[in-house]
């Protein structure tokens, strides 16, 4: 039965929302036990691919099915939703003082997560469709009830895009409708191969715009950070790595189920890769390098992340387009590492922001020494982020480039180097200055977040850990979703990946870096002890320092390289579509002065106007 | 069963006889309304089913028809007059806790547009409907100055607009009524080929621009935000929830039962996308919020138009269903758009900031209502959304589609922004105190969620409204009998 | 067993070693510096007392994110090392590729980065700053070349690139790929942040940048690590583009030669501000990188 | 004893290194300063005898005083002292550190800085020319494989007679922790 996974939770919300109102952490743990119910549930599922479900429906004189299925694909999607649900909602219970709306976000949570359940599930437009909205509507008044002013904007913009690309997938969905007389995935995609190319293109292009926005790819890009950067914080994780990758999951629909790719296979190539796939890779490319370069000149910590998500974002889109099993299977394991590494690093910063209540980077400072744990995460989901070994995140990436050199796409190759160096730079800048640097006199009584809080941490510590050591399992359900999906599939073992031009062994690797270590450790050991001071008792050209406010280095970390981009980070894209739409609105207002003025006499000439106008028309025809 | 003319004539009476219950007890009289428009519902009710198996036509005076006044009740009618006794309901529940106390002039011409309302739906002739359609407008036009200040002037600008519809209409009758020497519609319609194309295409144009300015179609609409803005929030409601259903069901009356040529749809869909258009882009630069929602259904009459005039029985369906739900929809926003507005003591959008948390039930209704406008998943607004596409797309409309949707979009756009600042700012405002609509939010809600989830619901009625519509020779056939 | 104490014996061989002849290779570097500029120099062996004489010194630490720095600074680079072919020595150089050594020596410089900035003084941070901004400037253009290197020899393992050149010396890319070696070299300068990429370290600006909290240990650590990455970042350059060597002595050899070019032309140049220095890399090197790429994949 | 044995000759080790490699942190307050350019370029060299010049005092094994310590000066020289890592060493260069020289009669100028430092020895001269400068350093190279510099020894066991000179002309001294 696959529509539990969506009931259980849609049931749970409106639970939670009244069990809330008596009790402020009755919500989140229903969230966290519902989520871990289903994830238990979607363990007990695995591997029975051929687990379906259909109704029929009679409405308003269409013939409609909704059908699901359980594919390798959606089961992996599914389980990455309960499971980092699970861990935010742990989280969440001793921080649902902070909000405003508590109810209501663990209402609207869960129903995200049974929305999304609905859209993986799905096996028909219809059903995405409606799973797809209720997801966007519900993720948007999540993001609105975040503390700031902004993030009413963010999420109105959020909203605003999504719903003009879900109009799009409508229209596309509808049209294929009339044509095929059901709404169900193979008979479009069997429409779609036998009908002319250009228009089945247009079709699906149009079906995947949904898709293209919830990924973050530029241009549609400019909902991410703002959304992100104001969400409550327990939501961000979510949002940046779960939310962003339902998009991917309609693209890979959208190009493999839908049979984009096959369609586009014999149009014009691109070193044997069709134009259009090329232009995604291209956007791609775009979107990491936008992403790092803003990234870089945050100074709030969460649009920070966010920038990174957006640039991380763009490695996944190149490794699908591209379409290689190696790319593919890179995607598909950056994916996961993603949502891995990036909720934990919004898990560390809401923990921040929990005791702190800033987001700007330059008000905090020092925070290691009283929270250590919150530090560990965070080091680990960067190094991780960075691609360094021996975490999950180098091999996702390392796939990507062999996948990239092994086809010699230069310049989708230069864009992934790039934002991966750079990610150094902009995942170093919180790390600087909000865990280490000067402690603030205001922050000197600060505690490490709760135990609950301290779990999922934790456990996403040992995750990046465990995945860096044995990527076999990632690459164990990958493997089936590529069969599934008809890409051949990479060698792989426990612990090592054949990449194109050699192979990745995590072992030897973990080894030796294990030798590196013991070897320094018995160097520093044997040295002489040191002395324990102070970080105030630092070199100061001989002055004393009082003042460890001002003996923080934060604000524009990285002054010099922004220098460089200050010209290109002022023309804002958001700002561009503002007064795009800005002025296409205005037009309302021009009419409304020509028009309805206020003067009745003129009301009463319109009329006549208009007759005179109809009868001219009519006499003319 | 009840006997239909009821609908009509009981409100009238009630009406007139409004100022001796008041002297019986002062609070009587809102009371009255209430019941009267109950019992019309109840009147409706038992005669669905054996409307739904034949319309019912009731001969007055005893003579039958062509010669005689009748009410034609069909599917279609039924669905109106059941809009319009049901706004008319809610909306006199909602004046039971209001806090304002209006005198019985208010609920007499309160019943008196509601008769005038379910007549135009009815009746089955022509000059009874610009009788109807008068008495409709009369009531409008001094139900509107209740709110005093410059309501006046709204009232007044409507009172020349209607004159000048008056004029237009009365002319279409006239000129019919040489050409075919008969009032009755059914009559007409059987004997529309007879007339000149030339007079036909006159009479028909005449006709869509007097009853247009009822419909509220561009351009003949512009004293409807005027009205919408300055009138009470009863009266705002009642307009935009029962008035424009019965004049969409004029319009639809005359243009597919009288003169079913494709010119005239042309028109009708090319001023409908007009009135779409316009009236979106025009709310979404209001900053107050009952013009917003004035200009919003505008735009709404548009897209009922637009849809309505493709002409396919899939388009007229979706159309109906646009059309009930924005009855239901609209009446629930301008009911909790004037509680909040009363609360916060201002139009004004941005003031109304905050009062999600401290006015809870009229904030959820406008949220859900805008939401259901907005056509989210599992309410009555995306099965109507889903049908009007499917059905534009079906008639091979595409930048029709396209422009519903863009529409579509505009509208969120500006209904976001309201829902945003309601739960999502802070205001510090003392919050006054305001009329209780539990009630009617949730009659409403449910309303919204059941036809969101089971639009089946209400499959028959449409069906058959739409079936009737479409086929005038039917309408004559029954009508006229064997003549 | 004896495996086991086998590969330990090797592991600490090549560290001792690899660290003797950098630490000597700084020395050389202090003296060729000396007579460029007239000066008698200090001797060869100066840097070993260097390190002898730090680890005899007290020190401080500003806390354990200061010696857990220090100690992923050295164990980062040792870890590099045993990726890295050295003539004959090769340890795990076969599993290796020259991507995964490049992002090792990140782990080197996140934990020096990590630790320095733990000590809380400001200008380490702007010195790290200033290093990561310069990292991102030359680390483009090599992993375009590297990029290029890979796919015209269809390898990524840096054993497999330096037995692609093996035969002739005309085989070398050296003189394959004038272009890209020359580039290579460039990078190279900026990686071991020579002048005129120096602006990281600049002493009298800014104490130092990363080392200037560190004194006694940590600064002798930090010293064996720089010396080890010198030898990695030249047993890259002499592996790719000199061919490789068939035995630890002309493999020395080789670097050695590499490191007196690189230490003659890095005693030239004044210093370049970082943004100045990132625009060069990404003008000339980057350009020409991606010249010689396009004409190596089409 | 063994152990003493084997410490000792450790230690002797170590402080051959030391004077093998000092690096030295040249307090420029006053025109002494001046002489060490060309002691430490090519005329001179003083990086033949392992002497170079370092960053931070966390780097430095010698403390050059070069020139008059005025009150406000001598608070920072104390806070740079205690910042650096034993062993180490103070010169006291040119004969205002001596005497206050020739501001011998100011009255904020510190006249003889050993009574609030370690000095291990004065390089005489108004100023010492790089020879003398040279000369000095080159005896406390002697000094220090001797093992007879030990003035941060010196400093910790007297470390009260210290503290009471520097507050008596300083007030309160701000101090490491």
């Amino acid at each position: 039965m696959l529509t539990k996974y969506i009931f259980v939770p849609a049931a749970a919300a409106f639970a939670a929302y009244i069990l809330n109102k008596k009790n402020k952490k009755a919500g989140a743990t229903i969230t966290a036990l519902v989520s871990a119910y289903l994830l238990l549930s979607l363990a007990l599922i695995y591997g029975s691919w051929e687990l379906n479900q259909s109704f029929n429906l009679s409405l308003m004189g269409y013939q409609l099915e909704f059908l699901m299925a359980l594919t390798p694909l959606s089961w992996l999607f599914a389980v990455l939703t309960s499971a980092i649900s699970l861990l935010i909602a742990v989280f969440s219970i001793d921080s649902q003082a902070d909000f405003k709306f508590s109810s209501v976000f663990n209402l609207n949570f869960l129903l995200v997560i049974g929305s999304i359940m609905g859209v993986l599930f799905a096996r028909d437009f219809l059903t995405l469709f409606i799973f797809w909205e209720l997801m966007t509507w519900t993720s948007f008044y999540l993001i609105s009830s975040g503390k700031k002013k902004m993030a009413g904007r963010a999420a109105y913009r959020y909203l605003i895009l999504s719903a003009a690309a879900a109009y799009s997938f409508l229209m596309a969905v509808i049209f294929i409708f009339q044509q095929t007389g059901s709404f169900a995935f193979e008979p479009a995609a069997e429409f779609l191969l036998n009908n002319s190319a250009p228009q089945s293109i247009l079709l699906l292009l149009a079906i995947s715009l949904p898709f293209w926005v919830k990924a973050g790819i530029f241009p549609l890009h400019v909902w991410v950070k703002d959304a992100h950067g104001n969400a409550p914080k327990e939501f961000s994780p979510f949002l940046s790595g779960m939310l962003l990758k339902v998009g991917f999951y309609g693209l890979i629909v959208v190009f493999h189920q839908l049979s984009f790719f096959k369609i586009i296979e014999n149009t014009i190539a691109y070193r044997g890769l069709p134009l259009l796939s090329y232009l995604f890779a291209l956007l791609g490319a775009v979107t990491i390098i936008t992403g790092t370069i803003l990234a870089i000149r945050q100074e709030d910590m969460k649009k920070l992340i966010a920038y990174s998500s957006i640039s991380q974002m763009g490695y996944i889109i190149i490794g699908i387009a591209i379409a290689t099993p190696l790319g593919f299977s890179g995607s598909m394991l950056h994916l996961m590492n993603h949502l891995i590494f990036k909720s934990t690093i919004f898990l560390a910063l809401a923990a921040v922001i929990y005791r702190t209540g800033t987001t700007k980077m330059y008000e905090v400072g020092g925070l290691i020494f009283r929270m250590p744990l919150t530090f560990a995460a965070y080091l680990t989901a960067i190094i991780a982020l960075a691609g360094i070994p021996p975490t999950n995140g180098f091999i996702s990436k390392w796939v990507i480039y062999q996948a990239l050199i092994e086809k010699g796409y230069l310049f989708l190759a230069l864009a992934a180097f790039f934002g991966s160096i750079a990610s150094f730079m902009y995942v170093f800048k919180p790390l600087s200055t909000v865990f280490l640097g000067q402690l603030k006199p205001q922050h000197q009584e600060i505690k490490e977040v709760p135990l609950l809080m301290k779990i999922p941490m934790l456990i996403l510590i040992g995750v990046i850990v465990l995945f860096g050591v044995f990527p076999g399992i990632q690459m164990n359900i990958i493997s089936q979703i590529s069969g599934d999906l008809g890409i051949e599939t990479v060698n792989y073992s426990l612990y090592s990946i054949q990449g194109a031009f050699g192979a990745w062994n995590s072992l030897y690797i973990f080894n030796v870096f294990a030798a590196g270590f013991v070897i320094a450790l018995l160097v520093f050991g044997l040295a002489k002890k040191s002395k324990l001071v102070g970080l105030l008792d630092t070199y100061s050209s001989g002055e004393y320092v009082t003042d460890a406010e001002s003996y923080h280095y934060a604000y524009q970390y990285y002054r010099p390289f922004d220098r460089l981009f200050d010209n290109l980070a002022a023309k804002s894209l958001t700002g561009f579509y503002e007064t795009l739409t800005a002025n296409l609105l205005k037009s309302g207002e021009s009419f409304r002065r020509i028009f309805a003025a206020g003067r009745v006499q003129n009301y009463a000439l319109y009329s006549v106007l208009l007759f005179v106008i109809l009868a001219a028309v009519g006499w003319i025809i | 069963m009840v006997n239909l003319t009821l609908i009509i004539a009981l409100p009238l009476l009630m009406a007139f006889t409004m100022p001796i219950f008041k002297m019986l007890n002062s609070k009587l009289p809102k009371f009255i309304a209430l019941l009267t428009t109950a019992f019309n519902l109840i009147v409706l009710s038992s005669n669905f089913t054996e409307i739904m198996a034949a319309p019912l036509i009731l001969e007055l005076g005893g003579w039958q028809a062509p010669f005689a006044i009748n009410l034609y009740v069909g599917p279609l009618a039924l669905v109106a007059a059941f809009l319009i006794n049901g706004s008319a309901f809610i909306l006199s529940i909602y004046n039971l806790s209001q806090d304002y106390q209006f005198d019985d002039k208010f609920y007499l011409l309160f019943l008196m547009i509601t008769a005038g309302a379910s007549g135009m739906v009815m009746t089955g002739d022509l000059f009874n409907l610009f009788v109807f359609i008068e008495i409709t407008s009369i009531a409008a036009y001094s139900l509107t100055t209740f709110a005093g200040g410059s309501s006046y002037e709204a009232s007044f600008k409507y009172l020349i607009i209607g004159g000048v519809g008056s004029v237009f209409l009365l002319l279409g009758i006239g000129f019919t009524y040489s050409a075919v020497g008969s009032l009755n519609l059914a009559e007409i319609a059987a004997s529309a080929g007879l007339i000149n194309p030339l007079l036909l295409q006159i009479t028909a144009l005449l006709f869509l621009i007097g009853i247009g300015i009822e419909a509220e179609l561009f351009p003949l609409n512009f004293w409807v935000p005027d009205i919408y803005t300055e009138a009470p929030t009863a009266v705002s409601g009642i307009m935009s929830g029962a008035v424009s259903a019965a004049g969409i069901y004029a319009l639809a009356r005359i243009f597919f039962t009288l003169f079913p040529a494709q010119q005239f749809f042309n028109y009708l869909l090319v001023i409908g996308v007009i009135t779409l258009i316009m009236g979106e882009l025009i709310a979404y630069q209001q900053e107050n919020i009952k013009r917003m929602l004035a200009y919003s259904s505008l735009a709404q009459m548009g897209l009922i138009v637009t849809v309505i005039s493709l002409g396919t029985e899939a388009a007229v369906k979706a159309g109906l269903f646009q059309l009930i739900n924005h009855s239901i929809l609209k009446v629930l926003l301008f009911i909790s758009a004037g509680v909040l507005i009363s609360a916060a003591g201002s139009k004004k959008i941005k003031d109304l900031a905050g009062l999600g948390t401290k006015k809870p039930t009229a904030a959820f209704g406008f949220t859900i209502a805008a939401m259901g406008i907005l056509g989210v998943p599992f309410l009555n607004g995306f099965i109507s959304k889903f049908m009007i596409i499917s059905s534009s797309l079906n008639a091979d409309q595409f930048l029709i589609t396209f422009l519903i949707l863009a529409a579509a979009l505009i509208e969120i756009a500006y209904y976001l922004k309201v829902v945003q600042k309601l739960y999502f700012e802070d205001l510090e405002i003392e919050v006054k105190n305001t009329a209780v609509i539990t009630v009617p939010v949730i009659l409403l809600t449910l309303l919204i969620i059941g036809l969101g989830v089971y639009p089946q619901l209400i499959a028959e009625p449409l069906e058959k409204a739409a079936a009737e519509i479409l086929n005038n020779s039917r309408y004559i056939m029954t009508v006229l009998g064997g003549i | 067993m004896i495996d086991l104490i086998y590969k330990i014996g090797h592991f600490l061989l090549i560290t001792v070693f690899a660290t003797a002849l950098g630490l000597l290779f700084m020395g050389i570097a202090r003296k060729i510096i000396a007579r460029i500029q007239k000066r008698y120099g200090p001797p060869v062996y100066q840097p070993y007392l260097d390190v002898l004489k730090l680890f005899g010194k007290d020190a401080i630490t500003h806390g354990f994110i200061f010696d857990f720095g220090a100690v992923m600074a050295l164990g980062g680079v040792i870890a590099t090392l045993f990726f890295i072919p050295l003539g004959s020595w090769q340890l795990y150089s076969m599993e290796g590729t020259v991507l995964l050594v490049i992002y090792l020596l990140a782990v080197a410089s996140l934990g020096m980065a990590m630790g320095t900035v733990g000590s809380g003084n400001p200008q380490a941070s702007i010195g790290i700053s200033r290093a990561l901004t310069q990292m991102l400037g030359y680390e483009l253009p090599f992993l375009v070349i590297l990029f290029s290197l890979i796919f015209r020899y269809q390898t990524s393992s840096i054993w497999g690139l330096m037995q692609a050149q093996a035969g002739s010396f005309l085989n070398w890319n050296l003189f394959a790929y004038p272009m890209m070696a020359l580039v290579a070299f460039v990078v190279l300068i900026g990686m071991m942040g020579k002048k005129p990429f120096d602006a990281m370290i600049a002493p009298s600006e800014i104490g130092s940048g990363p080392v200037v909290e560190s004194g006694g240990k940590y600064l002798g650590m930090l010293l064996l690590q720089k010396s080890i990455t010198i030898i990695i970042e030249l047993a890259l350059y002499v592996n790719l583009f000199l061919g490789g060597a068939d035995n630890i002595f002309s493999f020395s050899f080789k670097m050695l030669i590499v490191w007196i070019l690189a230490t003659m032309f890095g005693s030239l140049f004044p210093r370049f501000r970082i943004e100045d220095g990132v625009k060069f890399f990404w003008k000339w090197p980057l350009g020409i990188a991606i010249l010689q790429a396009l004409y190596i994949i089409i | 004893m063994n152990n003493n044995f084997v410490k000792g000759s450790w230690q002797e080790i170590l402080d051959w290194a030391q004077n093998k490699s000092i690096n030295m942190l040249h307090y420029c307050t006053g025109c002494g300063a001046i002489e060490l350019p060309p002691t430490m370029t090519s005329r001179y060299d003083m990086s033949r005898f392992g002497i170079g010049p370092a960053a931070t005092p966390r780097q430095a094994d010698l403390l050059l005083v070069t020139g008059y310590l005025s009150t406000k000066t001598l608070r920072r020289l104390i806070y740079t002292y205690e910042q650096m890592q034993a062993p180490k060493f103070v010169v006291g260069f040119g004969s205002c550190t001596i005497n206050g020289g020739m501001y011998w009669d100011s009255y904020n100028t510190i006249k003889q800085l050993d009574k609030y430092l370690p000095v291990e020895m004065y390089i005489a001269g108004c100023m010492p020319r790089p020879e003398a400068i040279l000369d000095g350093l080159l005896k406390l190279k002697k000094m220090i494989n001797n093992g007879e510099a030990d003035g941060y020894q010196r400093y910790q066991d007297n470390l009260e007679f210290y503290h009471q000179n520097q507050e008596a002309v300083l007030g309160e001294v701000q101090r490491t922790q």
